[in-house]
């Protein structure tokens, strides 16, 4: 097996990258973006990819420097946010969007990743999202049929790894992540730090190294999409 | 006539010691300032049990946000998880609460608060699985539209985040609740007359 | 609100116990089984009751002991192992038993606190377990339909809590215990230590206390069903 | 005719460096002895990746036990996680290769392993799941069952565990592979003659 550790972020992404790829990213707004494996992907110029996300960062920061390299023709998220390059290429026509309840979204990319394809729900029932998909009613509820969801290539940020590619996140910055390191037929982690194998806390794993393949260490930059502070 | 804060404090009385509760954005953000001594625990859903108040300058955290984006500090008693464990919790019925914001709400509980076709697209974020989880649903809106229109209707015109989910909507003018056949007014605003609330409200009002 | 911690098991389940009743109770063998709730629940007499348990623990310890009772009317479970009168209340007609699959068992378990009242699987596809339930085809493969298990009450066993119900288990002895803790209209947990709020490791509370109703702190005999060691 | 550890020692020949493995009880728990200097990760389905071996007896701890209830230790890479998603893990296709005992397997790679009717109930434990999610599944068992009988059948007779699930099986006469139209032989233990196999095995045999 090649150690899963890899020098730099696009060297943790040579030869995953294909035009009309699937890509599922971790993140919730600017926290706990894979934002060091998105600027190689920006930077190699792949496209036509289709990004499993829950929002798209900001214009000008996470995945929305896909949307402005126009890398991007289809969404899979529940949120536009401020992002108005992600709300203007949507009602423009240029970029397709499926739009999901946050909560399916998140149980979708789970059950791709444990082999379900597909479960039940309530969310969305009686709205556009329940359009064209099976209802059925279970103990006199209504209920649709979601789908699990598999992609290419997932990526994802963790606050510490380690050699073995077992992940702990920091704080919220966990959100995504752990359902997209699921869901990817192939999953890259970039990690703030990448300890020695043994030295995390085996009670706070929350991405066991088999469902990650490569990782690479990385500075972040954390931009604060809402800084908020109370007075002193 | 309620403002904000007062619609906040309004809403602020559906809260109670042990309670579970998840708070949109917007108003229902500020009705946390009024919940007193009561011992609620707030849920944000991209992944945290037990949401403290805006930090101080020197505690913000690039890593500690709510699903408003904004940054948060923690508790003694918070937790982190998962989207999916976060959804899990709120689609399994394990909230006792939501206060949310809305675009319009009709008369038999319709709620549409994600988009606009056309114009206005937010998405719909966790608000559909918020609305068809939790055990109570609490609306907190102004009456009117900025055009002076109704935003209690009797069939809401938007695209539905829920159908038939909403228990409360609570307004700058009074307080109405989801009942068989329409709207019941439980309180008017102060200073706000019956016939002023009627002649600003689609829906049917139910005494 | 009534506080989480109860002084004794027999307290902690006061008011929650009725025949005919369904419990799902954590535990794989007897390790991580909420041992002090079982002899409570063996020693209020209730019965009839179906049990949801990866397996009946053994004869005279865990769960064996609501069988040798004769309190339990209906097992769902994965596993007999080498619990003798499991097997021979089975066979004698004495018990009814539902097997699932061990995943299928810890999935439903999961999907009912979650609220997806049903899910696909292809495990046991073409087995007994699969008759008498909907088959469908997703991408050339065929899954059946499992669903949701919700029980009237939930019994785990975790290593440390807090008041306010957040629960760290240790090692192993985690198994079913997260998912029954989802699953339950009402879960109680017995801990080895109770720690004030605040002293738990927040990375590592695998059950948030939004999913435990009471909690006990007992003393755990964690009798071991086989013994393996190496030569020193 | 191989012995249960020569058996264990051929199964340990489908090891190779970096795979994420499941292993059975009896046998094929053995396997893990000859793995040699091949970096392999044991999954133990009751929620652990990372499996150490036996411990020392002062090591030996009540919260610590594999899938087969036996006490066992932990490694530097050990993680620990709940049923749902040590399953989530295996059902997802995670797994590289799972090495199971049966009771019979049929020539078109159904297994049985969990029950015969009216007289022995183990029940399926994780092996439905196992068998429907890892990639490769590996039986390692006798030949023959105590009564002389072959356990590689044209059908199962007792109810399955899974239905052409089976990749490879491996008995103390030899290694045979599931493919079109039977079992391939693909070696033979030594002093075990094409003849007696055949003489000893229902399965159809294809060379």
């Amino acid at each position: 097996m090649a150690s899963k550790p890899r020098a730099t972020p696009s060297k943790a992404l040579e030869g995953l990258l294909f035009d009309g790829m699937t890509i599922a990213a971790g993140g919730f707004g600017l926290c706990g973006i894979p934002e060091n494996l998105i600027l190689a992907i920006r930077d190699s110029g792949v496209r036509d990819l289709t990004v499993i996300s829950n929002d798209c960062g900001v214009d000008d920061f996470g995945l929305g420097l896909l949307l402005d390299a126009r890398q991007i023709r289809k969404m899979v998220a529940s949120y536009v946010g401020d992002n108005s390059k992600f709300m203007n290429q949507f009602i423009s026509g240029a970029l397709e969007v499926e739009f999901n309840p946050q909560g399916t979204l998140a149980e979708r990319l789970r059950a791709g990743g444990a082999g379900i394809p597909g479960f039940y729900t309530a969310t969305g029932v009686g709205t556009t999202v329940a359009e064209d998909k099976e209802h059925k009613v279970f103990d006199g509820r209504t209920y649709i049929l979601e789908r699990g969801l598999v992609a290419d290539l997932s990526i994802v940020k963790a606050w510490r790894g380690d050699a073995q590619g077992n992940l702990t996140y920091r704080r919220t910055a966990m959100n995504f992540n752990p359902d997209c390191a699921m869901a990817g037929k192939v999953t890259v982690a970039e990690v703030e730090e990448l300890l020695p194998v043994g030295a995390l806390d085996k009670a706070a794993i929350h991405t066991p190294g088999v469902f990650v393949d490569r990782l690479v260490v990385t500075t972040s930059e954390k931009r604060i999409e809402k800084r908020t502070v109370r007075a002193a | 006539m309620w403002t904000r804060e007062q619609m906040a404090e309004q809403a602020a009385e559906e809260l109670q010691d042990g309670m579970y509760v998840n708070l949109g954005i917007g108003i229902p953000t500020l009705v946390a300032n009024y919940a007193g001594d009561r011992d609620i625990t707030l849920q944000s859903e991209n992944g945290m049990l037990g949401m403290g108040p805006f930090p101080f300058e020197e505690d913000v955290d690039a890593d500690l946000i709510n699903a408003g984006k904004q940054t948060i500090s923690e508790l003694a008693r918070t937790s982190y998880f998962a989207s999916s464990s976060s959804f899990a919790m709120i689609r399994g019925g394990h909230l006792d609460l939501s206060i949310l914001g809305a675009m319009e709400v009709s008369e038999t509980g319709d709620l549409a608060n994600w988009m606009i076709p056309g114009k206005l697209v937010k998405g719909m974020g966790g608000a559909m699985d918020l609305v068809a989880g939790c055990k109570r649903i609490v609306i907190v809106m102004d009456h009117a539209n900025k055009h002076g229109e109704s935003k209690l209707l009797k069939r809401c015109s938007l695209p539905l985040t829920g159908q038939g989910v909403v228990d409360r909507v609570i307004t700058n003018l009074g307080v109405f609740d989801v009942v068989l056949g329409g709207l019941r007014i439980d309180q008017l605003a102060p200073g706000v007359s019956l016939c002023a609330v009627r002649s600003l409200t689609e829906a049917t009002l139910v005494e």
